[in-house]
């Protein structure tokens, strides 16, 4: 349990690192795209639309990823769309977070009071920019913190693409686990680097949070003694 | 606990993982525990004169049960390995395997030695040994499955030359279900030798002398033989 | 009303509007001149927010024809947008982007909808802000304001847009009265530009200044339409009478 | 696959199921307690409070479900705190979710217009009624739909606790799958029972959801033209 | 001032406040006896609003004591309760509870706080909202109703609570002249039986008639104090003169 040993273990696992990073980025920005477009389809006027998102987001919530992501992988190849490990492991990941976070960002735009739809109709804003400009940055502000919990799940839950033969961090620790039997000191070193990560982006979204706070609104700071006080 | 607790409180609780016929299952019909380890294990209590109690649990809870203290005994398909001998104490080896290949009936070609899988397309279980002694071949293909049935199907379908299996668990379903089709090649020898024990906590030193006195009794008086005989494998039973 | 001989710019007719099964507005008729100013007035709950929300379809009818600058309003997105882009809104519960600043909440809208450069939006918006006499406070959020502040914020949002028609609901309620001198000004003077208004107010004194004509509504109904002097001078229904009798016998 | 098979082969899993069940209800009820509590007490002026509010959700959140299973299973057995499976499941599930649940009910709260607070205090009803009363029920109403994406995860991630010996829904598939060798047929009776719980979740919830809206505010049906028409 | 012989129910002493650098209140008295009307006027933003929070706690000062009822204000909870429970409040956004009926909103403070019987809280919010004249909205929810319907609500609401000190921010800047009327009456009676009001207004109409005292209010300073017929008939500072000519030359 030297140095030497742990610098020999940690190159396999910081390169098991870096394919969870690129899981990550890749997929959390494609699954909030997926994700904002599937939530307004689900508020959609027209019926047909609303149904398909409905459809498209019991189905994902309805399944495990680890399904979805054999079917997009193995399924998918026998009728003829092959895909590498990495890319199917993105598909997967965004089709999976894209439908939870629909229903986040939904929970988001509903708490909108329906004054600032007005306002923003009656000065002549139109449907993407009143969404874009007045709607989506206050229902952001109002969904952030659970927006967190999605990220930190997402890094997690990365390491499901393993069983589709993406070398991303568990599974190097598993590689690693098998060749060395030290099973004990690598699962270690993977959990530790799982948890950096996790702090880093909990880090991240608190400042974040800071960020996009209004004075004059609930800022956390200054109306958080309403729940000591009287 | 220690053998004289175990024996005061008369139970026997022993750890095992049912999802690995023919080493231990469960009936759907009678919904009862079954196989060679369960078999076993049922044994080993009646030689030290307790009555036994099950745990099951999947592979991965089977050494944390043991090491936590929540079985005495653990009585499962686990290799002895080295790796696992520094967190718990295995009892003498009962019975054990090589890893065997799997084909299908018509195939013409033999296999006589590790060396000779290289090149040819080669399915295993997921995270098995089988896998990790053919991960860093090079010029093979290598697909892995969740399960014997998968794999077994994609041998038939041709999708794979040949599987690298555990011989028991195959014959076993080849047995009992008559899967058709499929045969094991007789004449490839196998790089490795695994055996099989059961396992108690670490340190606990007279319950393990109990256990292996019971095994060396079991043994001796041919129940041990006639436990793997049921299950068609005693030709697997450590001389 | 001798100046009948323009188009009508708002034409409402026959008119009905129900929420569930309570019916807010009754076959009503209801049409205004370009740059006329018309004081909206009567009992709480009246129908007169509903009404003026239907000019620029926040809220939809059930009966009768809405033609705005001779666009009926019906289901089709394209005519919405085009009647929206030429009337503004200043709302009774102001309706401020709490997201943005003071100056943002009135220059990004005239970005977005009017195409304006960052500077011309911002230099226009300071305009109305000065005009309404809060240039200090552009930099704060709405929600760092007092209730009058707000209202002037609200008020200077839809100015900055130069509509062809300005809606108002209650525009001073949340006015002290050297305010609403300002905004009473600041209206005459849009006028006089040609605007036109339809402004919903209880302050009399106001819709004495301001209005070309009050239009008295009650229970979903008009029941009197005449110039100020005419209305507070000699009101022809007794329902309007009794209404002015409690403005009056306050003062 | 005729129908006394399939007979056969449901009842592990029916019994399985009521493991699921009884693993998905005890935790899901208190998940919400221990939510609701965290994220009071990451509000809390207490610094100290706070404090430890903050570094419980990190930590959970910062760890994979299966590690905290093992932990409270295996690792407190160790130091003599033994529980059954089905107690540390419970307990396992209840501290997971109950972290992400506390950022989650956050969100809700923050986006509860401070003129609510300031209008239950002035007429004098007491924090605990004031939070009972006038905010949760609104920031529940916020948050409904992503509360049910945490109802569906839970649902799936209760096939965790197998690993600590409660043979819930997937280890009665497992084993089955094992015993008969129809994998396949197993595991799409396993897939269909969990589509139906989740089907049920989901269905509750969107019934939920309309019984929760408010006449003359967002309600969905109405505001949804929002989206398609200018 | 002949009446000055009881201790005063609000009592603030060199009142300093703060948001962030600006100071909105500037080392202010300001008392107020038992049973007494006063209404507080002055310029928008002047810190009116900030000034009567500042009696319930809903703001906190950084500088001076302030005293209701005898009980100093400061970081206590217990105290802060026990003001509350004798002040009632109307806000000039109304702040009514979105979720609950129109009756829910009336009847529930009074079963939480006064551990009325549901029954009891009942017939108490009805009586309020019959003489605010909206019985017939009680089953409705607030997004309902017209903005004067609100604001009686939110009238109804607070004096359902029979507080024995009532604080109005623009009770009546929502509603029609025959509201007012309503509502000043409601008012009057109230005094009547001891109440004690603070009232924020614009209406000069409605501060002459319901006021005890005039509080003139100009950039977080008091500049006037005096009973209507001193205030209106002849102001001593030229700040309410000037104030006070807008208002006249309206009417
Ligand atoms: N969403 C709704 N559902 C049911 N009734 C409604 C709704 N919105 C408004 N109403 C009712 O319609 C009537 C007219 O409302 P409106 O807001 O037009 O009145 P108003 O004339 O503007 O009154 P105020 O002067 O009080 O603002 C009121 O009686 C109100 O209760
Ligand atoms: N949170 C805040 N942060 C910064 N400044 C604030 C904040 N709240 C209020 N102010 C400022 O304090 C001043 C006093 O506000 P207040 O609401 O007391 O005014 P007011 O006399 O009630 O005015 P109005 O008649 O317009 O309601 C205003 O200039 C306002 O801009
Ligand atoms: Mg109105
Ligand atoms: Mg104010």
């Amino acid at each position: 349990m030297d140095f030497d040993t742990i610098r020999l273990y940690l190159t396999p696992l910081l390169e098991g690192s870096v394919w969870t990073l690129a899981l990550f980025f890749s997929s959390a920005f494609l699954a909030v795209a997926v994700g904002l477009i599937t939530c307004f389809a689900r508020l959609s006027s027209r019926r047909a639309i609303r149904t398909a998102a409905k459809f498209y987001i019991e189905v994902i919530r309805g399944t495990p990823l680890l399904v979805q992501l054999f079917f997009i992988y193995y399924g998918l190849a026998e009728v003829g769309i092959v895909m590498s490990g990495f890319v199917a492991g993105t598909l997967g990941l965004t089709l999976n977070f894209g439908a939870y976070l629909a229903e986040l960002f939904r929970s988001g735009i509903q708490s909108i009071d329906s004054g600032q739809y007005e306002a923003s109709r009656a000065l002549g804003i139109r449907t993407l920019q009143r969404l874009r400009v007045i709607i989506i940055p206050q229902a952001l502000r109002n969904i952030f913190p659970a927006l967190g919990n999605y990220a930190l799940v997402l890094i997690k839950d990365s390491s499901l693409v393993a069983v589709i033969s993406v070398s991303e961090l568990m599974r190097s620790g598993e590689m690693l686990a098998a060749s060395t039997f030290q099973s004990l000191l690598v699962y270690t070193l993977v959990g530790a680097i799982y948890f950096l990560m996790c702090s880093v982006i909990s880090y991240a979204f608190r400042r974040g949070e800071k960020n996009l706070s209004i004075p004059g609104y609930w800022d956390g700071a200054s109306e958080s003694s309403d729940f000591s006080k009287a | 606990r220690p053998l004289n607790e175990v024996l005061a409180t008369k139970t026997l609780n022993v750890v095992t993982t049912a999802s690995n016929p023919p080493h231990g299952f469960l009936d759907p019909g009678t919904n009862t525990l079954q196989g060679i380890m369960v078999d076993i294990a049922k044994g080993i209590a009646q030689h030290l004169g307790v009555s036994i109690s099950f745990t099951n649990v999947p592979f991965a809870g089977l050494i944390p049960t043991l090491t936590s203290g929540r079985a005495d005994l653990m009585a499962a398909p686990l290799f002895i390995t080295e790796e696992r001998a520094k967190v718990v104490d295995f009892t003498t080896p009962v019975y054990g395997w090589g890893e065997g290949i799997i084909m299908t009936a018509d195939s013409k070609q033999h296999y006589p030695d590790f060396e000779s899988l290289k090149g040819h397309k080669i399915g295993t279980l997921v995270d098995s040994v089988q896998y990790r002694m053919l991960k860093d071949m090079p010029g093979t293909t290598v697909s892995t499955y969740q399960d014997y049935p998968t794999l077994l199907a994609d041998v038939r379908a041709r999708r794979i030359e040949i599987g690298l299996i555990d011989p028991p668990s195959i014959t076993y379903q080849i047995q009992s279900k008559s899967i058709p089709g499929l045969k094991l090649d007789e004449q490839y020898k196998p790089q490795n030798d695994w055996k099989i024990g059961g396992a108690v906590e670490k340190g606990n030193a007279d319950l393990l002398a109990a256990v292996n006195k019971a095994l060396e009794q079991m043994k001796q008086n041919g129940e041990l033989h006639a436990i793997l005989d049921k299950w068609g494998l005693s030709q697997l039973m450590v001389k | 009303m001798e100046t009948r001989t323009m188009d009508p710019i708002i034409a409402m007719n026959g008119v009905s509007k129900w929420f569930g099964d309570f019916q807010v507005l009754k076959n009503l008729d209801f049409s205004v001149d370009p740059g006329e100013r018309v004081i909206l007035c009567g009992p709480s709950g009246s129908g007169k927010s509903t009404l003026i929300r239907l000019i620029n379809r926040l809220e939809e009818h059930q009966e009768g024809t809405i033609a705005v600058n001779g666009i009926e309003l019906d289901d089709d997105p394209h005519k919405i947008e085009q009647v929206r882009a030429d009337v503004g809104m200043v709302f009774q519960h102001f309706n401020l982007f709490p997201h943005l600043t003071v100056l943002e909440n009135c220059s990004i809208p005239l970005r977005l909808v009017q195409k304006k450069s960052a500077r011309e939006a911002e230099e226009l918006a300071m305009k109305y802000l000065s005009r309404v006499r809060i240039p200090d406070q552009a930099g704060k959020y709405p929600g760092q304001l007092s209730g009058g502040q707000k209202q002037r914020v609200a008020i200077a949002r839809s100015l900055s847009m130069c509509p062809r028609i300005m809606l108002f609901d209650e525009p001073t309620s949340a006015l002290d009265p050297e305010m609403v001198k300002e905004v009473l000004d600041t209206m005459v003077e849009l006028a006089r530009d040609g605007m036109t208004m339809v402004c919903v107010t209880h302050e009399m004194g106001f819709a004495k200044e301001v209005g070309d004509r009050i239009v008295f509504m009650d229970c979903g109904q008009i029941i009197e339409s005449a110039p100020p002097a005419e209305f507070f001078g000699a009101p022809r229904t007794d329902r309007a009478r009794e209404f002015l009798g409690q403005v009056l016998s306050q003062h």
